[in-house]
Order: C-alpha cells, then structure tokens, then sequence
C-alpha cells in the first residue's frame, strides 16, 4: 500500500488535475494520510466508531427467497443496516477522524441528492467538527428531507445558485471554497474520485465491506463466493467490496446506471454508465472515464438513482475495466425497479435504487451460467430514502 | 508576438503589462472580436481568451457565467480557433482552458491548431505542473509558452519544480481563492513575488478590478497585472460593453503606467 | 420462566380477557410457545434471524457529547440501527418464526403509525408468510409512506374504516378478524400488551436489548449502569431493555409520553403515560392500567410521537410500578423535541421521537443525582419517520 | 323475572325463545323505551340491552356502530340504570357490556344496580370463565344470572370449565366471527349444540337475521335465537324503526314457532 500511494495512478488513471493553489493542500493530504493509515492508534480509533456509532459489522445475509427466484445462491451484504442508511458513513467517519488527526477545525463538502451530506454532518457531529455541504439550489428543493437532515445535525447546507444547479455545481463550488480555506478547512468527497489522495483513501476507508465480507463468506460458506456484483457511479462501494478481492479468483461486475438507453446527445447521456460507454478524459482532478462529447464538453448523466447520477467515475475502476480485472456492464431504470421490487417483496428488505441496479444485473445474469454459483451483492443503501420516486413511477404508469 | 517579446518592449518602456481575460464566444463570436479590439485600444498588452469548458472548477461565478453564455451560444474549440484566426491584433494572445478539452482534442493538434491561429501561450488551471510534462513537450515543438501558475500556498520544492518548467510568465495567484473582482489587494501579494526567484516576467491576477489596486501590484514588483472578472462583468451587463472595456482597459493601464512614474 | 407461564399475571394484572372464540387460540399459543421458547432449534434459528437479518447485535454507544452536555456518562443502545429502523422487528421476527413453527399460513396485525405494521411486513417477507395489516383509515392517509413500505413488501394493508379510524379501531377489528379465522392465522401483537401470553412472549423476545446490554456495559465499564432509561408505550422496549436486569440493582425508568400536560378531559387525555395517571382496568385483553373516565369508557390520549400514543400500557409494567421495581416519569412533547434536537446535533443520531422522550427525561433528571454516573438510554428507533412532524412543529413556530 | 323461569314457561309452551339485543341509548334513551316495547309486542321473550364500552372488540361494525350512536348521545352507565328501571316490560331483561364498565364501576355495586334495575342477567363477551370466578361471586349473592359463550373453537376441557359455571342460558356463538347478520347459518351450528351437554338452555347467536334462519337453529336442538345486528340496522335506518322491529320479532318469533310445529 505504502507504495501505491507513492504514485498518484493506477496506469494511466488517476492523478492530480487540479489549480496549483490546491496541490499543496493535496500533498499534505497525501502525507498525513500515509502518517495514518497504518497508524494502530488512528485505527484503533476508527474501528470504534464503525463499530459503536456506524454499527459494523453489517450482516452477509442468504437471501433464500431470491435465490430461488433467481437461480443462483445470493448472499447481501447489508450496508443497508449502517447508521444513516448506506455505506457512505464508513468514508466520512475515516475522513472526519483524519480531519481531527491532521488538526484541521472545518469540514466541507459537496452533495448531489444528499446521501453524502448526510453522512458529513452525521460524522462532523460524532466529532464535533463544522460540516459545510454544498449542494445545487435545484437539489435542495427535490431532497428537501436530507436538507433537513443535514441541519438537524448541525450542518450548514449551502445551496449553490450556479450552473445547473446540480451536483456537479456543488463540486465545483466546494473545490473554490478548499481553494480560499485549505489551511483550516478538510474537504470530504464522497466517493473514489477526484485527485490523488481520494481514490486511494476512500476506496481504504470503504474496503472494511470487502475484509468483512471475505470473513464472513468463509464462515458460511468455507470458500470465496465465485462473483461479486456492486453498482457503480463513482465507485466508492464497489472499490469497497471489490478491493480485498483483487487477488482472488473471484469475479468482479461494476453494475452502472443504464437510464433509459445507452444513447446520447450533444449534451446529455440518458444513462451514467461511464465505464460502458465513456471516453477517457479528465475531469475533478482526475484523469479516468468521463461521459463527454466529441470537444471533450461533460454530457449531464442520468439515472433513476441519483447516486449514480455522474458523468465520472473512479480512476482505479477504469484501470481495473481496461485490465480485465473487473467486468462493467449496466440495469436500466426499469430492470432496476424491478429487482426492487423483488428485494421488498420476496426478503423485507427495500434496497436503494442504487443498489437495486445490482440485483437487476444478477437477475439478468445468473440464467447464463457466468456468475457462477454462489454471488454476493452489496446493498449499498436502503432505500427509504427512494419511496417517492417509485410511488412516483408507479402513478406514471397507471 | 511572442509573450517574451511583448514584455521586452515593455521593459524597455519601463512599463507593466496589463493582460486582460475575456472568454471566447460571449455572448457572441461576433462580441469577442469586438471586445478584444476595444481592450487592445484601452491598452491592454496581452489577451487571454478563455475556451470555455462545461466544468470550469477553478473560475468564479462571474467568469463562469460568461463560459456558460459562450457555451449557450455554441462556441466550441473548432469555432474558437477560427475565431482568433481572425482576429487583427498584433499583441499576443493566450488561450485558457480546462484540461480535458486539449486531452480530447489531443494534445499535438491542440498545440498546432494554437499555432496556426496565433496564439502565444496555454494556460490550464487544472494541470500543475507535475501533469504537465507531455503539453509541455508539443508546446517546445511548436514554440508556445506553457504558463503555470503559482499560490500563496506553494511550497518551497513546488515552487522549484514550476520555475523549471517556466515560460513566457509567471501568473501569481494573489489571494487563495477562485477568480472574481475584490476591493482589497491582499498582502501576500508582495510577499509571493519576492518568492518568486526568476527573471521570468511576474504577472499578478485573481481580484483585481481598478486602477488603483493595479498600481498597487507594479509597485509591489509584478511585471504585469492580469485581470478577468471586472471585464467579463461589464460584458454581463452588456450596454456599451466595448465602449465600457476599453475605458477600464484604459484606467488600469493608466494606474500600471503610473506606478512606474 | 416455565413457571411464569403457567401464570397468565403479573400480581394483579395480566390475564385473558378476551371472547371465548379467541381462548382456544390463545391457549394453543400459551402452549406452543412454551414448547419452543426454550427449544435450541427455535432459538437458533431465531439467532440466526436476529444477526444476519436484523443486522443485531446493535451497538451499545458512549455518547461522549451528549454525556458532556447533560452532565452524566450516558450509553445510547442503538435499536435505531436495527433493520427497519426500531426495536419492533425484534419482536416480529420471533413471532414470524413461531408462527412457521405453529403451522400456521397467514399473519395478521394492528398497526398505529405504520411501525409495527411494517415490522410484520418485512418479517412475514422474509419467512414468506402471507401478512395482512390493519390500519385506521385516517392513519393510513397520515402515514402514506408506511402504507405504501408495507405494501412493497407484499404486505395487505387494509383500511379501518369504523370508529375513530385509528389505533383502536385497527386493533378491535384484527382482533376480529382473529376471532374468524384463529384456526390459520397468527395475530402478531407488537407491544407487550394484549391477553397472556403476549405480555411475556413479547417481552422475551424483545429481551435480547437487555440482554446484549448486559454484556455490553460489563465490557465497557466492568459493572451494571445505574440506571436505564426507556419510552413506554405498550412498553415493549423498555421491558425488552428492563426484563434481563430485574434482578440487580440497577434503576429502571418507564418514560412515558407527557403530551401537552397531565390532564384529562371527560373523551380524551392531552397525554399518554399510563402508568403515571392511569387508572386500573381492563382493556384490549388484560388487566392494566388504562386511562380512562370515570365511567370507564377508554380516553383518546395524545403525544407528538405516534407510537407512545396509547390508552393502555404492559400488565407487567403496571405490576412493576406497583412495587416500586420502575419508576414511571414522563416528558412532555416540547421536552421530547428538545432532546430530539440535542442527539441530532451533538452525537449525529436522528433518534425517533419516541426514543426522544427517554433522551429528554436524562435531561431533566441527570442534575439531580437520582440517575447515578452512568445511564444507558434505549434509543428505541430511528427519527427519519418523524422529519415531517418535527418540520411542521418548527414552521409552527415561526 | 328471572331467565330460568322464561325458559320452563317456554318450554311448557313447546316453542323457542327470541333474544333481541340492541344497544341502550341508541339513538336516545327514550328511543330505547320504545323500542324495547316494539320488540316485546312482536314476541321477544328476553331482552338484551347493550351497555355502550368504547372499545367493544367482539362487536361487528353494525353493532359498534350503534353503540357510538348511544355514546355520542351521552349513554353513561348511571343512564342506563335509570333507563332499565324506568322500562315496563315482565319478561327478562340482560346486560350485555364489556368487562372495564363492570370493573371501573366496581363489581359489586354494578351488580346490586342491575337488581335494583330488574335486569336478571349478565353478559360479557370479553370475559371468559377463568376470570369470572369474582363476578360469578357477586351475581350468585344478588340472584343474577352470569350467562357465558361457547364457541366452535371451545375444546373440550374448556366447556367443562364453562358448563361448571353456567347459569341462565348458554350462549352458542354460531360460527366464528364477529356480530353480523349474514346469509346462511354454519353446518358448524348443529354440531355445537350437540357438544354442549347440558340441561340448561342453549340460545344461539351470530348472525341470524330471518325466521327461517330462526326456524333452522330450534330444528338444529337449540333453545333460543339471538339476534343483535338485524335489529340494530333497523335503527341505524331509522325511518318508523319501531315498526319493523316489531314485524321482524314476529317474524323471528313465527320462524320459531314454526320450527316446533
Ligand atoms: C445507496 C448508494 N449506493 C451507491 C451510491 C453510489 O456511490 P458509489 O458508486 O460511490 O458507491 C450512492 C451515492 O450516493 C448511494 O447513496
Ligand atoms: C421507535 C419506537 N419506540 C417506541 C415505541 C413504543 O412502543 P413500545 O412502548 O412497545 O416500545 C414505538 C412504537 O411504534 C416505536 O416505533
């Protein structure tokens, strides 16, 4: 590991494009994390609150009922069950304690639908560091609630007039703010994107998932399972499974958002499946798979899981996709909803819509044979925070 | 002309260089040929002209409307190097943009298509100086100064690895933060020119909006003072914008012109 | 335990009054839990349940802020994270599971606010038992998002349309329904209410709170608390925290809902702590406290939080005030919200408002002495059900 | 009088019993005096007089419905007591509550007010014989019958348990279920009575509503009908509800004659 983090890419991926008044923010980043990551203390530390407040480890449960239905032998591993709702919090815990680590007083962020802010303020407040999170004016009226949530927790929820007013505003306007704050200020991404360090750091704090699945699977089952299948916008959950399994003979599906077809314009995608159908190129900091047209201008992604909603996606996930080491493929919107729907009806358990592409693909995969015969699916998320836009759907079609 | 050459004939003068941003494309191809002959008449000595990419994560709210304007009325790069193909100045000019549009159009015909339209010079705000080694290399080929830029917060062995790399000028980022008109020159400002142990040309930008903050800059001892957002506002409010770029072009050149006084 | 059972009371209260038609059923429930409550088969598979699905053990948390800020070392047990979001499925689960083991082909059940409902729905999703769900017509227009998780989950939700259209309705026409088919179906009762043996069954299977607390706080601080600290409604997670520290000197709180004030009127109550100004009677199958008019008709009673709204509350409960062994206090609804605000923002835990009246009477209470240095608070559930409750109180009082 | 005597009468008589029920102060105590006169004009031979509970869990919506009539018209238990005594009629007269109005009011005053009222039985449908044994004490001392349900569902232990404790009649529940008015009368019905081995009289209820269905459960072995929820839709109609009380007692009550002929 120490290693890698010598080097800011994973092959060509990766890397560190970002304003000169950054780098130097990036390079004590880099520093202090590699002070840490090995550090028994900081871990020690960390490993408690994923435990005590996060409420780690998440169960690898043998979903019976969809297994039948599917016909292959799945185990979820329930991220779903982690305080507030998804995986996010195992990043922003590791974050928030590096941020206190490093003596830096002041948290900022950027959010899209706001599952990210969310896990900001919930860790800021564990901590008692300020949360700053940026989040478009348009986002902030259709995610209300987690607004709300936010500030709950004693947050400052800034809604950024920019742009398009979406997430990649927010981006955009959390990276000025680091650029007039680096010295007392830590910015918080959210997924395994972005400049060196980020890739690299968030896909560590997220691989507590993959060690814990590899524990877990060995317990029940005595071997590795022969597939694992994660759904894909940045990346951050899938790194997290996929990472502790790099080594292993076992099969890696990134399952990313095909939206409503695999088709775009001069401006739009109508699908975020960055690693199917993006082109190499640059964007936040990093050089990896972006959905761009033919001047290289970034199309506006979409989904409906407004965590995969992004035109990006993690460096090391385009390396890993060019290597072979993991398989890309893609669930539109409406094989989505339907797996969830399988997953409440048949388990009791309502995945995100983010999650649920996972379980689409399996659905559509598992009749060929190429899972094999035992998989693992990560629940990302849990899907409370969904039940509007499905409700939604439901009256559409009536 | 050649950056270095325009600030030769400025050192000659004694004079500072006033280098006035303005982005390509807004609100119209038209407009940008118009604008820049207004800065050129104010006085100013370079211009960067902006190809304006979707994401601009470096700029300010008022520099990234006026992208978003351009891009609104469809500039693209093929429309922006026909543009400043022709373009009758004969000061130098500077393209700024984002990394991926040169990393999509591939970096050898970026470079020649800077070339052959006249520019002078690349800046990417989003390339330090560590990403920058291949661009650097067709930017030699084809004789184009690639500019880097220098912070506050730049450490001592970053600062040597940009010098190493240093063409045409130094832009000196004077406050931490993003691009955008302040009332106030911070005092970093000094402090991070005379960090800055080169002969290369020192331009100062990032806040700057009268004549007087101008001067204030020369007689800190920049070779030049960069400006942006105070030329892109007055685009923004559109009325008589030519009239009103050239007679600011020309308060700042007059304040740069009396620091030398 | 064998002994208890054979005793359908609690001292005075308990028993069964219920129609004649539902003795058999209850008998034949007595019975049947009886033979597998001890049964390693049972309990294993229950086991089994509780960790891979519910996602327990939960977390026993220091709350290091909240503990600086009320001045007294608190514990929160994070039912909260508990799949569902509360305590509830603890119960269900083991129902869900007798009710396979009984042979029994269908689920019914009451719910208020959709909580307990929804706990049915995913533990009958999970066990693949056909689960429908009674709920007042008036409910099941305020808690459409409950409704509608129910129903993902393959859950009938059935309207009550007599009477108040709430609670009580729901209850008296499951018990109905029960009544007409007890020969194939389970009534799933979610608080440790209702005719024996519900009282007890539902308290042992919440009793894995108090005993995973147990272990716990002896890892933690090498002793007992001093003192624990549980919401009451029916009662059921306080007697599922209580249950497993009867027997030692630990201090045991009953917080129930103090509403807008302790007082009554001749049809409704402005609040529901039972124990506290309850009088005895008989309602929904035992004998209890009940508030109720002078006459004995059942009042309506009132709080901020849906689920602490109830007329009655646990025989046992009752029993245990009685003797002293709980102490029955309350907090009012502006106290309940105080807290509420103070776990948000201190420690990034949105507790249920339930859960917020325990938080709340900590508050009041730790000054005095009476709590001891060390509290363990039982954080019930989640708040994401109550964001809109608490964002109307706010925009009332703007 | 008492039950036992309207039963021996009877059953010199050779005919079945009618027991009405409907709900006291629905929808006002004076309405209930008119109406207990009609049902007793059409042949009624005992009374069931309901006494309104708030949550009344065995009750099917038609009977809930009147007894949230008779509350919101102010039904108390100190009403009702004045309106019992105040009726004119010679043939039994039961109470028919929850058990929490019985216990809040205090076992044994509630008893001495239903003698001192001429009310000769009780009926609780929430109270199963294991819990009964303190008001059985107290209606033994007052002379007052505590009439219990079997059910389909009652196993065998169970009804000798009941068949200990009865006095007055034995209340057969017809079918499982709630109060009701239905179709057609359960196979179940016949086999019950049988199960019941007792001389005390067997009255079956549940869902009877006409004189055949009347007719069929005396054929079945039973000693009397009761029907709630047929009456008690009459006055949820309102429109000359004493009338049709009356016709559908008589036709009840020929139902069960005939059943004898
Ligand atoms: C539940 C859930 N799953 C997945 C994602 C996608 O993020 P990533 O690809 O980084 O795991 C999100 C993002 O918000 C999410 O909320
Ligand atoms: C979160 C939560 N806490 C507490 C309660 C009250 O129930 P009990 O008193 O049975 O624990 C409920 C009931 O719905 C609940 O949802």
């Amino acid at each position: 590991m120490k290693q890698e983090l010598k080097s800011t890419k994973f092959g060509k991926y990766g890397g560190q494009f970002v304003p000169e008044v950054l780098m130097p923010a990036l390079e004590e980043l880099t520093e202090q994390y590699e002070k840490y990551k090995d550090d028994p203390v900081f871990n020690e530390e960390l490993d408690y609150y994923l435990r005590d407040f996060a409420g780690r480890p998440s169960p690898l449960y043998h979903a019976k009922r969809l297994s039948k239905e599917y016909g292959v032998k799945i185990y979820l591993k329930r991220e779903d069950l982690v305080h507030g709702g998804a995986h996010k919090l195992n990043n922003t815990l590791g974050q928030a304690l590096l941020t206190r680590y490093m003596g830096k007083k002041r948290i900022i962020a950027e959010t899209g639908a706001g599952q990210h802010g969310t896990a900001c303020a919930m860790a800021g407040a564990a901590f008692g560091i300020k949360t700053e999170v940026y989040m478009g004016a348009k986002d902030t009226v259709r995610q209300r609630m987690n607004v709300y949530r936010m500030e709950l927790m004693g947050a400052k929820v800034i809604p950024v007039k920019s742009g398009s007013q979406t997430l990649k505003d927010a981006i955009n306007e959390a990276m000025r703010d680091w650029v007039a704050n680096v010295e007392t200020t830590h910015y918080m991404i959210g997924s395994v994107v972005g400049p060196h360090p980020y890739p690299v750091m968030v896909r560590d704090f997220q691989s507590v998932i993959g060690k814990e699945v590899r524990a877990q699977i060995m317990d029940k089952e005595g071997r590795f399972p022969d597939s694992i299948v994660a759904c894909t916008g940045g990346g951050s959950n899938a790194m997290g499974i996929f990472h502790p399994f790099i080594g292993d003979d076992v099969q890696l599906f990134a399952v990313e958002a095909g939206g409503t077809g695999m088709k775009t314009t001069d401006k739009e995608a109508l699908h975020s499946a960055t690693l199917c159908a993006g082109e190499e190129g640059v964007l936040h900091g990093a050089r990896t798979k972006v959905l761009q047209n033919k001047y290289g201008q970034i199309l506006e992604s979409s989904s409906i899981a407004a965590g995969l909603d992004y035109a990006g996606v993690g460096p090391e996930l385009a390396y890993l996709a060019d290597i072979g080491r993991i398989k890309p493929c893609n669930s539109m919107d409406t094989e989505a909803l339907a797996a969830f729907h399988d997953l409440c009806r048949l388990e009791g358990i309502i995945p995100a819509l983010e999650s649920s592409h996972a379980v689409a693909f399996v659905k559509k995969a598992a009749a060929s044979g190429e899972l094999g015969d035992v998989v693992v699916i990560n629940i990302s998320g849990r899907g409370d925070k969904d039940l509007e836009t499905v409700l939604g759907v439901r009256h559409e079609n009536k | 002309m050649k950056i270095s050459e325009k600030f030769n004939e400025l050192k000659n003068k004694k004079e500072g260089a006033l280098i006035a941003y303005i982005c390509a494309g807004d609100p119209t191809p038209e407009a940008t040929k118009e604008y820049v002959t207004a800065l050129v008449r104010g006085g100013a000595d370079i211009i960067e002209l902006g190809l304006p990419f979707s994401d601009p994560v470096a700029d300010g709210p008022t520099i990234q409307a006026g992208i978003e304007r351009a891009l609104n009325a469809g500039m693209t790069p093929d429309t922006y190097f026909k543009t400043v193909g022709s373009l009758k100045v004969h000061i130098p000019l500077v393209v700024m943009t984002y990394y991926n549009l040169i990393f999509k159009r591939g970096l050898p015909k970026f470079v020649k298509d800077c070339a052959a339209s006249g520019i002078s010079g690349i800046i990417v705000p989003d390339l330090p100086a560590e990403e920058s080694v291949e661009l650097a290399g067709f930017c030699k080929k084809y004789d184009i100064d690639l500019i880097f830029l220098v912070a506050p917060t730049t450490t001592e062995s970053r600062m040597e690895r940009i010098l190493v790399r240093r063409t045409g000028f130094i832009y000196l980022v004077a406050r931490l933060g993003v691009t955008g008109a302040r009332a106030d020159i911070a005092g970093s400002t000094r402090e991070l020119i005379e960090r800055v142990k080169t002969t290369t040309p020192k331009a100062v930008g990032f806040g700057i909006s009268n004549g007087k903050q101008a001067a204030d800059i020369i007689r800190a001892g920049a070779d030049g003072v960069i400006v942006g957002s105070a030329f892109v506002d007055i685009i923004a409010n559109g009325k008589d914008a030519a009239g009103k770029l050239e007679a600011l072009a020309k308060e700042l050149k007059d304040g740069i012109r009396a620091a030398h006084g």
